[in-house]
């Protein structure tokens, strides 16, 4: 299935296409679950001014904190922010804007992005700072706000097994905002764990499925850990 | 005595019932799972996708792809079940969850809740609070009833920017449980040996207080 | 678990507290992977001016279909119904109210009615008699309407496995529309050809998480053929 | 001579690239799959949740659970996935399929197409057509170019009411084949033996000729 194999043999090869002023989603949650080596591509490239959205911005030194230390970044669009001192720094500083989303609004706007819904009504943050600006309307004697939904030019994902189609399994809480992200992008670029054969992937237990895919690369992962907590084994 | 950190969690933990899914903010909110009274089962919701939430890991269960909300290495329980993002907040946004529990700076009287931002401070978002409070019928705000400096917590209108309007019904505090309804704050509990006066002076918005206020008991 | 043991023992008790005048979506496409037990069981209990939500409505004598017998539908919300001689039958004596509506549409209606969303724009339907009478606006240049979401008042699945907590997983295409059902009603009652313990189900590959379901029977099912299309085996 | 299912599906099957997830409609478009090119391989998108469909099962191989969109019993090819009709219809209407083939009553020089609707005739319903025709960039149109009675189903307007607004862009029909733009039919060929001068006395809407048309080769 010649047509249908988005196997790509190097990391540059699954960003190519990435240019200065670009919307890039990306999935992962805190440092779980995230694209860390297509992340580290794009600072090895060293595009600028982009867009990013992604629930989190990594921490100093990992993730997507990385992008900020050559000022990458120029647009976050998160939900939280906070375990970062640079992203601060730079906040504080003028350098970087950030708009921040409620995190069931952003999980929502990606998968209507990616669904060709181009707006849905939501409660979450009405007669709050986010709904400022935005339509009101009342369902049933309820206010809603109006959300529009969110494309990338790419979106970057981390997956657990992969095939050569792009269909995709994620791995326990790994999953988070990776299957949105891999709907909304223009191109969609995946790393994964393992690459497994057409087929060995039981097609009803398929998350994403390849459609939605473009590139695959085959990746190893440091998986860093945020908050290490340990119980005694007893 | 103003309730400590436990009782504070242990009272909120009488708002759970047998079968109750459950979300559980950051800080006092998580402790309300030491908390669940013998012979009854509740099952924990973590917004990054998570239904079952179980104790943290051992050393040897410990797993980067396993965490909760607060970003913490956890397990999950037999019939667990393991989502995305979007699955998530359709559940919590859908009122599917029955109790969720959270922290807060002020909330109102007209149910106003303010818990994400401090204007002047550094922002650092919102997460998934905003989806929390807009999406269960039910919820409890745990927080202490006034600041450091004395100043109530419990207020006429959010002085802070909102983190949902309208949505609040039972705030638990280290003085009492109060209630909101009708635009007005229920004084229903007071903590073992607060007296009503200091409730009624801690508290800014309008109280309708009871002839008979009972103690909480631990 | 005792408070989350969702595990009935009778038909009459899955569908205890459906009244005359209720909504119920349904889940299904064609006649696969309909719940038709408790579809036989609405037919037993006799509800009358049911406003059924169900992409089709079964066949002659089968399925959904069966409930045309008594009269017992009002309106019906559906993409297709050609398949049901009764129904054209009731539908040109004006006995028989049918909405049509996209089958994605469809789909999605049900979806947001789960995900706590009360309407949201598609281009489906513009321009269209589905548009008619709906706000049309535009999102980068192209018109969309505003569609609603539906809950019911009961929810009827069918599931292949699931534990007493009430996680499903379906069986290939019997899928369909019943995971989007099973969000969507105050009242989720699932039928299973399986009845396995908890933990028996990995927890991400569950279609469906038991939190949107109240009550699981296991049943014996006829699974009828609408379209039995075959090839010789060589 | 105009061309008969198997040709025009021949024709459609043109339009096919290497790597294309394609979606076939009810009757003639579902003929196409049997005149993919050698070497050339596209994925076939059922919308009631099949990504991969395969052919007709075996006696064997029959199973209930296992249909497609018009509800015929089929198999899956291997790295297929299957999923709930949400899903499926997020990637039509998100845009993710290539290619989108159905057959119509009408069509018209804006675009427009007509295929689910007879006023007077009992109405079936659109099921999944509209869906399909909003969400696809690349939608192929096959149909007899009139009706039996001589009629032109390619018209200025829409007599019947729409399935879908100006979203036609390539129609296959018996007699040729048309593109749609800028509020005209443009003639791109005519099946073999077929006089342009039957084309244009059976084209009621706007149609621009060029001094050469080509013949379809088969």
């Amino acid at each position: 299935m010649a047509g249908f194999d988005k196997v790509v043999g190097s990391y540059a090869e699954a960003m190519a296409g990435l240019e200065d002023g670009m919307t890039v989603i990306a999935g992962g949650f805190g440092l779980c679950g995230i694209p860390e080596n297509l992340i580290a591509e794009i600072k090895r490239k060293g595009t600028r001014d982009l867009t990013i959205v992604s629930n989190n911005c990594g921490v100093d030194g990992f993730g997507l904190g990385i992008l900020l230390e050559d000022r990458q970044i120029k647009k976050m669009v998160s939900s939280y922010v906070g375990e970062n001192a640079l992203f601060e720094q730079q906040l504080l500083a003028g350098e970087l804007e950030v708009e921040l989303t409620p995190q069931g609004t952003l999980a929502e706007k990606m998968r209507a992005g990616g669904a060709g819904i181009p707006a849905f009504y939501t409660a979450t943050g009405y007669g709050t700072p986010v709904g400022e600006g935005k339509e009101v309307r009342e369902f049933n004697g309820r206010p809603y706000i109006l959300e529009e939904s969110i494309r990338g030019d790419f979106a970057i994902v981390k997956a657990w097994k992969g095939d050569r189609y792009g269909n995709l399994v994620y791995r326990h809480t790994a999953q988070n905002f990776n299957p949105m992200a891999a709907t909304a992008g223009k191109i969609t670029v995946v790393e994964i764990e393992q690459l497994v054969e057409p087929g060995e992937l039981e097609p009803s237990q398929i998350h994403t499925p390849g459609i939605y895919v473009d590139r695959v690369i085959v990746g190893s992962f440091e998986k860093r850990i945020e908050q290490r907590t340990v119980r005694s084994a007893n | 005595m103003s309730l400590s950190r436990e009782q504070l969690a242990m009272r909120v933990a009488r708002e759970l019932q047998d079968g109750y899914y459950v979300n559980l903010g950051i800080g006092i909110p998580t402790l309300v799972a030491n908390y669940v009274p013998e012979g009854m089962n509740v099952m924990l919701q973590s917004e990054n996708g998570l239904l079952g939430m179980g104790p943290f890991p051992t050393e040897q269960q410990l797993d980067a792809d396993m965490i909760n909300a607060g970003k913490q290495t956890v397990t999950a329980v037999q019939g667990a079940s393991i989502f995305s993002s979007a699955e998530s907040f359709a559940m919590i946004r859908g009122g599917h969850v029955d109790l969720t529990v959270l922290g807060a700076f002020e909330v109102d009287v007209h149910g106003n809740i303010a818990s994400w931002m401090i204007p002047g401070k550094l922002i650092k978002g919102m997460g998934g609070a905003m989806d929390l409070v807009a999406g269960a019928d039910n919820i409890v705000v745990t927080m202490t009833h006034a600041s450091k400096h004395g100043e109530s917590k419990l207020l006429p209108q959010c002085s802070l920017p909102l983190t949902g309007a309208g949505c609040i019904k039972k705030v638990v505090t280290d003085l009492a449980y109060v209630e909101i309804a009708d635009g007005k704050f229920w004084l229903k509990e007071r903590a073992p040996g607060i007296s009503v006066d200091e409730i009624v002076a801690k508290t800014a918005g309008e109280l309708v207080v009871p002839e008979v206020v009972p103690e909480m008991e631990f």
